[in-house]
C-alpha cells in the first residue's frame, strides 16, 4: 500500500488511491479519521471493542486506538446515554453507539432531558457535543426489536439533530460532520444497506453538510422525497416511472431535524406533486412533518393531492412478513402514478 | 467503628465436575433417582439446541441462541416451578420452557420469524422471550405484584444473563422485590459472556449475587452446572417466596460453550483454551458420570435415549417447517382488541395488494 | 348527602344530586368510580398514597380502597412502567400515575418495547390493560420539566391509544373508557385546566367513546382543531371570531392516537380552511400528522393553506417566559384571519 | 457451607445530638477551629432558606425546596471537594454549591423561573440543578471517567435521595462506577422521606449504603447531621477516588426538617411528634454546643454573624428581584450553537410580536 501522509495533517491520508467501501465501511472510515484527528473523540457501547461492533462498524479501532479511545460499557443503554452525557458535558467528544434501534428507548430520557438541554439550560456554558449512532431499520431478516425504524421519537424534539445518511459518501462525510457539531446528533445508519454496494470513498475527511437535504435525481413531473434505506426504492422507482416518460426528482432529506424544507419547497414549486416514502408506520411518522409544511406553504404549488408511501399502523412483523410491511418500488410506483393522475 | 450491617453471600455446590459429591446433598434431591428425568431433559435439549443451529446454517432458521452449557440451570430452574407460577425467560431457557410445556416448534417458530412462536401452548400466562435484556425482570417483578395483591400463593421467576444484571431493568426489579416483598426469584445466569463482553467488565462487584443486597434480598450463589445446587437453590428461594418471604437473587455460575448466536463468531474475543477448560465443567458430563455410578444409567440407555430425543427433535423440526407463513394481515389482527377503522383500511389495502400480487 | 344505592350496581351512585367539579376532580371520581365497579383496578404511581398525589388526582383513594390498592412505588419510572406493565398481562387493571410529563421518558422502553406489543407479539395470548396517566403542559409556573407537551413521543407507535381531555366531563367519561379499554392508554391531562373551571358530571359510571373527535362548537368559515389546555384559549378565539362575524367550528381531538380524522376532514369539507393549535413544538408535532392527513385526503376542499399555531421549536422555557411560548388566543385568531384572507 | 463473600456496612459518627463527642474525631478534624468557617456556611445556609421560602410566600419565588436540616451535610460535602473536581446536585444542596462559589441570586434565578441561574459563576464545569431526580449521577460518572481517561486527578461527586436511590440511574452509576473504577462519590442524603415516601416504602435493604455493593464501591453511611463525620466521610471517598482506588456510596443519615417544597404540605403525610424529634438531631445545636464549649463560639458572635448572614442574603435577594426577565428571543438563542434558518424565522416571529404586544 502506497502510504502518503502531510506532516501537518495529524489525521493524515491513508491511501493514495481509495477504494470502494460499502456505508458501514465508510462509518468505520469516518470514525477513525476523526479520532486520529481529535483525540477527544472516544467510542463507546455495547461490544464495540475487541469485537469491533456486532456490525463490525468499529472494526480495528480498538486495536489502533486503544482501550481507552474503545470502550465496552456495561450491558444496560441508559448508563451509555449517561455517561455520554456526562463526558460530553466535560468537553470529550463521544460518539456512543446503540446495538439496535429497538433498544434505544432507555436512552430517551438522558437525551431529551439532558444532551438537548444543557446549551439552552446553562445559557451555554455547559453543552454535549455527542453522536449516538444506531444500526436503523428492517429487512435484514433479524429477531425482534431489530429492525425498527423509530426516528420519529426525536423529530419532535428541540435541540437535536437527527441524520440518517443513505452512502458512503454521504455515511462518511455525514458521520463526520456530526461529529464535529457541537450538539447533540442522533445518527441513524440503514443497516438493510451497510453492505448494499460500494462507492469510491476518498478519506480526506472533508465533511458535508448537516442540515440540507440532498437532490439526487432531477426531475420536473414529481418529487420523491424519502431517507435511508428507502433511498434504494425510490431511485429505482424513479427509473421505472422514467421508462413511462416520467421524470422523477428524487431528494434524500438526510438529515430529518432540522429540516431543510426549502429544498423541497422548491422542488415542489417545480414538479406540482410529491411523493414522501418512509419505512416508519404511517401515523405521526416524520413523512407526516414534511406533508404538514407542503399543506402549509406550498398549497399553491400542488396540483395533486401528497401521497405516503410507509410502514403500515403497525409493528414490523417478524421476518417471514417484514418485506411486505416496507415501502417497495411498486407501492412508490403506485403512489407516483395515483398524484399524476390527479 | 460501628457496624451498621454485615453480609455473607453462600455458594451452593454438590456435584463436583468430576461428577463426585463435594457435599452432602440436600435431603430433598439425595435419592438420585430424582434426578433421572431431569437429566433426561437436559440430554434432550442438547439435542434440540444442536438440531436447531444445523438447521440456521441451512439458512431454514432465522438467528438462533444456542443454550449449550446451561441446560443443568435452565431444566433445573424449569423443573423447580410450579405450573401456576409464572416464567419471564430472556431468549434461551429452552431447557426451563420445555419443562413448563412449549414446544420445540414454538421455539423454531419464534427465531424462525413467526410470531405464533410466543402463543405458546406452555403456561398461557408465561411471559414470551424478552430481546430486550432483563426487561422481564420487571415484568416478573409485576406479575409477582399481582399475585401478592391478591394473594395467590404463586411465584414468580425470571432469568437474565451477567450482562443482563448489568442493566437498570434488573436493578429496578430486585428494589422493588425489596420494596413490596415480592414472590419474585431473579436468576442471574452468569455464562462468563454478554455476546464479547467478559462478565468482568460488566461490574466491580465480586459476585453477581450481591448486587441482591441492595434490594434487601436472599441473595446467593449456586454452582449452574450441578443440577443439585440449582435445584437446591431454587427450592430454597421459591419456598421463601411462597411463603411471603419476599424475593431472592441467585447468581448461577455456568458457560456458554457455543457462540452467543448463531450470528456471533465467538473466535474474535474469546480463547479457545477457557472454552477447552470450561468444558471440563460441562454440566452434563459430571450428571452421567454420578447416575451412572448409581446404575441409573448406562451406554445402552443413553444410546436409545439419544435416538429417542433425535427422534422427537426431527418432528418438531418437521412441524415448524411445514407450519406456511401468516397471511399477510395478520399484521393487523393482533394490535388491538378493537382495531380503529385505518388500520382496517390499511389491512384492506394490504390484502388487495397481497391478491395482485 | 343523600345516599342513593342500587344493590345490583357494585359501584353505586354516590350523591343524587351532582355537584360541580373541576377537571382533577373529575379524574378522582372516574377512579374512584372503576374502582368500587372493577376490583382489579390498582392505582400505583409516586405519592398517589396517603398523599393523594402531588396534584391531588387520587386524593381519599388509599383510605377508601386501602394501601393494596393504591400503591405508593419506589421513586423511579421505569420500575412504575415495568410493573404495571407485568401486573397488565396478568389480567390487573393497573391505572398508573407518571407525576409530570418530563418524567415519563424512562417510561418509553416498556411501552413502546412491551405495553404497546404484547397483544401483537404473543398473537393475543397475552394483553396490556393498563393506563398511564400524566399530568401534561405548561402554564402552571411550575419548576423545569414540568410542563412538557411530549404527545408526539408516542403517536408513532402502534398499538398505543393516546387521549388527551379538555374539560371535566371529557376527562370522567375517557378516563373510564381508558380504564375499561383492553389495550394501553396514555392519558395525559391538561394541568393547566385542572381547576380552571367547574361542571357537573354525573357519577353514572358512563364512559365516553375513545377514538373520536369531538366537536364542542358548530361553524361554517373555519375549522379549529385543537387538544387539551388549549381548547379553551381555541373557543375563546372562535368568541372572538364570531365577534367579526366569522363562524368557527372547533373540534376536540380527544383521542390523537388513533386518530378520527374522519370528523376533521367533514368540517373542513364544509369550511374549507384549518388552523390546527397545540402547545408541543411545531415540528413533528403531532399537528403535523392533522395537516398531512389534510394534505393528502382534504386538498380539493382546502380554500387556503393549512396553519398550523403551536410551541416553538425550542424547549418551552422556564415560567418567566413560559406564556410566551404557548399558544395565545391573538396567535390564533390572527392565523384564522390569515387563513380567511387567503 | 461456602462462602463467596462477605461484607460490612460502617457507620461514622463523632459528634452525638448533644454536642458531645462520641468518638475521637479523625486527625484532620480534631482541632475544633477547623469546624468553624464551615458552622458559619451552615448558620448562612439557614438564613437564606429562611428567606427564600418568606419571599416565595410572597409570590416573588417559584416553588422552592428547602434545605433545612440538611446544612451539615451539604457544607460538608462542597467543602471537601477541590475548585477542579465536579459537583452533580440534585435541586437543594445549596450549602455545597455555596462552598463552590455558586451565588445565592443564581439559586433565586431558578426557582424564580430564569434559566440564567444555571449560569453561574461557581465552577463553570458544575453540572446544573438536575430535576429528573438521580440522572445526575450519572452525569457525574461520565464525568469521572472522562477524568479517568484524561489520567486527570479530579473527582465527580453527585448528590442524590432516599427516593432518588430507588432510581435505575443511581443504580446505573453505582454499576459504571464499579466497571470502569472510577473517581466517583456517590452521597445517597438519606432525608427520611420522598416528598411522602418514607424511606422505608423504598426498599427492603436494611441500609441504603449498601446499594453500592451491587457495584462493589467502598460503602458506608455516616451521621449526616455530624459535620466531621460527614467531612471524614468525604475525606475517604474522595482520596480513595483522587488515589485511583475507585468509587464509594455514601449514606448520609439526616431529616428533612421541611416541607418537601414550598408547593407541598408534609402534615398530609407525617406527624408533628416525628419533626419534633428530628429536631432533637438538628445538626447547627450540636455543633454550635461544641463549638461554645471550645471557646469558638458564643450568643454575641452568633447575633453578629446572623446580623451579617441577613445583610448578605438581603444583598442577593435584591439583586435576583432587580434582574429584568430575559427577552423573548432567549428561548432560541441558547439552543444550537448554529441555530437553523426555521428556527431563526420563529425567533424574528416572536420578536415581532413583541413588539406589537
Ligand atoms: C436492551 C438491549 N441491549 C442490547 C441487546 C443486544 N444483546 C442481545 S444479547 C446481548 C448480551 C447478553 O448477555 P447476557 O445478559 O450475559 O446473556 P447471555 O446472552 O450471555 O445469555 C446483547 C448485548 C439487547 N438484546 N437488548
Ligand atoms: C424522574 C423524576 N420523578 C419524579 C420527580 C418528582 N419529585 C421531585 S422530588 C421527589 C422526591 C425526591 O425524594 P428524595 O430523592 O428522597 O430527595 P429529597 O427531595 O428528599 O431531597 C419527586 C418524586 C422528579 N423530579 N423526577
Ligand atoms: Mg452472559
Ligand atoms: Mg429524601
Amino acid at each position: 500500500m502506497n502510504v502518503m501522509t502531510k506532516s501537518n495533517d495529524k489525521a493524515g491520508a491513508q491511501a493514495a488511491t481509495p477504494t470502494a467501501i460499502t456505508l458501514i465501511e465508510a462509518i468505520t472510515q469516518a470514525l477513525a479519521y476523526e479520532m486520529r484527528n481529535d483525540d477527544s473523540v472516544i467510542v463507546l457501547g455495547e461490544d464495540v471493542g475487541v469485537n469491533g461492533g456486532v456490525f463490525r462498524a468499529t472494526a480495528g479501532l480498538q486495536q489502533k486506538f486503544g482501550a481507552e479511545r474503545v470502550l465496552d460499557t456495561p450491558l444496560d443503554e441508559t448508563t451509555i446515554a449517561g455517561l455520554t452525557v456526562g463526558m460530553a458535558a466535560m468537553g470529550m467528544k463521544p460518539v456512543a453507539e446503540a446495538q439496535f434501534d429497538g433498544f434505544m428507548y432507555p436512552m430517551v430520557d438522558h437525551i431529551v432531558c439532558h444532551a438537548a438541554r444543557f446549551r439552552y439550560r446553562t445559557r451555554g456554558r455547559l453543552h454535549c457535543p455527542m453522536v449516538l449512532r444506531v444500526p436503523w431499520g428492517g429487512g435484514i431478516r433479524a429477531p425482534e426489536h431489530h429492525s425498527e425504524a423509530n426516528e420519529a421519537i426525536f423529530t419532535n424534539v428541540p435541540g437535536l439533530r437527527v441524520v440518517l445518511p443513505s452512502s458512503p459518501a454521504r455515511a462518511y462525510g455525514l458521520l463526520l460532520a456530526a461529529i464535529r457539531d457541537p450538539d447533540p446528533v442522533i445518527f441513524m445508519e440503514p443497516k438493510r444497506i451497510y453492505r448494499q454496494y460500494k462507492e469510491v470513498v476518498a478519506d480526506d475527511g472533508e465533511a458535508l453538510p448537516l442540515d440540507v437535504c440532498y437532490v439526487l435525481r432531477d426531475g420536473s413531473d414529481i418529487t420523491l422525497v424519502t431517507w435511508g434505506a428507502q433511498v434504494k426504492e425510490t431511485l429505482e422507482a424513479a427509473d421505472k416511472l422514467a421508462f413511462d416518460g416520467i421524470s422523477a426528482e428524487v431528494i434524500d432529506v438526510a438529515t430529518l431535524k432540522p429540516l431543510d424544507f426549502a429544498t423541497i419547497a422548491e422542488s415542489v414549486a417545480k414538479t406540482g406533486r410529491c411523493v414522501i416514502v418512509h419505512e416508519a408506520p404511517r401515523t405521526a411518522g416524520f413523512g407526516a412533518e414534511i406533508a404538514a409544511r407542503l399543506a402549509e406553504e406550498s398549497m399553491y404549488d400542488l396540483l395533486a393531492p401528497v401521497e405516503r408511501v410507509t410502514g403500515y399502523d403497525t409493528h414490523i412483523p417478524l421476518f417471514r412478513l417484514e418485506m411486505k410491511y416496507l415501502p417497495s418500488v411498486d407501492k412508490i410506483v403506485a403512489a407516483a402514478k395515483r398524484a399524476l393522475a390527479a | 467503628m460501628t457496624v451498621a450491617a454485615r453480609f455473607e453471600i453462600e455458594y451452593l455446590q454438590y456435584l463436583g465436575p468430576d461428577g463426585k459429591l463435594v457435599a452432602e446433598p440436600p435431603a430433598a434431591f439425595a435419592d438420585p433417582k430424582t434426578l433421572l428425568p431431569l437429566f433426561k431433559q437436559m440430554l434432550f435439549v442438547r439435542t434440540f439446541d444442536s438440531k436447531s443451529i444445523a438447521l440456521q446454517r441451512t439458512g431454514k432458521l432465522g438467528t438462533y441462541a444456542s443454550c449449550l452449557g446451561h441446560e443443568a440451570t435452565h431444566v433445573g430452574i424449569g423443573g423447580s416451578m410450579r405450573p401456576e407460577d409464572v416464567f419471564a425467560p430472556s431468549y434461551r431457557e429452552y431447557g426451563a420452557q420445555f419443562m413448563r410445556g412449549v414446544k420445540p416448534r414454538e421455539v423454531l417458530m419464534y427465531w424462525g420469524g413467526d410470531e405464533r412462536g410466543n402463543d405458546f401452548e406452555g403456561p398461557r400466562h408465561d411471559f414470551s422471550w424478552s430481546v430486550p435484556i432483563s426487561t422481564q425482570c420487571l415484568h416478573a417483578a409485576g406479575a409477582a405484584l399481582a399475585f401478592k395483591l391478591r394473594k395467590q400463593p404463586r411465584v414468580a421467576v425470571a432469568c437474565c444473563g451477567d450482562g443482563g444484571s448489568s442493566k437498570t431493568d434488573f436493578y429496578a426489579a430486585l428494589n422493588s422485590a425489596g420494596a413490596f416483598t415480592l414472590p419474585l426469584v431473579l436468576c442471574v445466569i452468569n455464562n462468563g459472556w454478554a455476546i464479547s463482553v467478559p462478565r468482568s467488565a460488566q461490574t466491580g462487584a465480586k459476585t453477581l449475587a450481591q448486587k441482591g443486597l441492595a434490594g434487601g434480598l436472599n441473595s446467593f450463589q449456586v454452582d449452574g452446572n450441578d443440577l443439585i445446587a440449582v435445584l437446591e437453590g431454587m427450592r430454597r428461594a421459591t419456598e421463601l417466596a411462597r411463603a411471603g418471604g419476599g424475593g431472592s437473587v441467585i447468581e448461577f455460575l455456568t458457560y456458554r460453550l457455543h457462540d452467543h448466536t448463531t450470528a456471533d463468531d465467538a473466535r474474535r474475543y474469546r480463547s479457545e483454551d477457557e472454552v477447552k477448560d470450561a468444558w471440563t465443567r460441562d454440566p452434563m458430563t459430571r450428571l452421567r458420570t454420578y447416575l451412572t455410578a448409581h446404575k441409573l444409567w448406562d451406554e445402552a440407555t443413553e444410546k436409545a435415549w439419544a435416538e429417542e430425543c433425535a427422534k422427537r427433535v426431527d418432528v418438531e423440526l418437521n412441524a415448524y417447517l411445514e407450519t406456511p407463513v401468516q397471511p399477510v394481515e395478520a399484521m393487523f389482527d393482533y394490535l388491538y382488541a378493537d382495531p380503529p377503522p385505518d388500520l382496517l383500511e390499511q389491512r384492506a389495502a394490504a390484502i388487495a395488494l397481497e391478491k395482485r400480487a
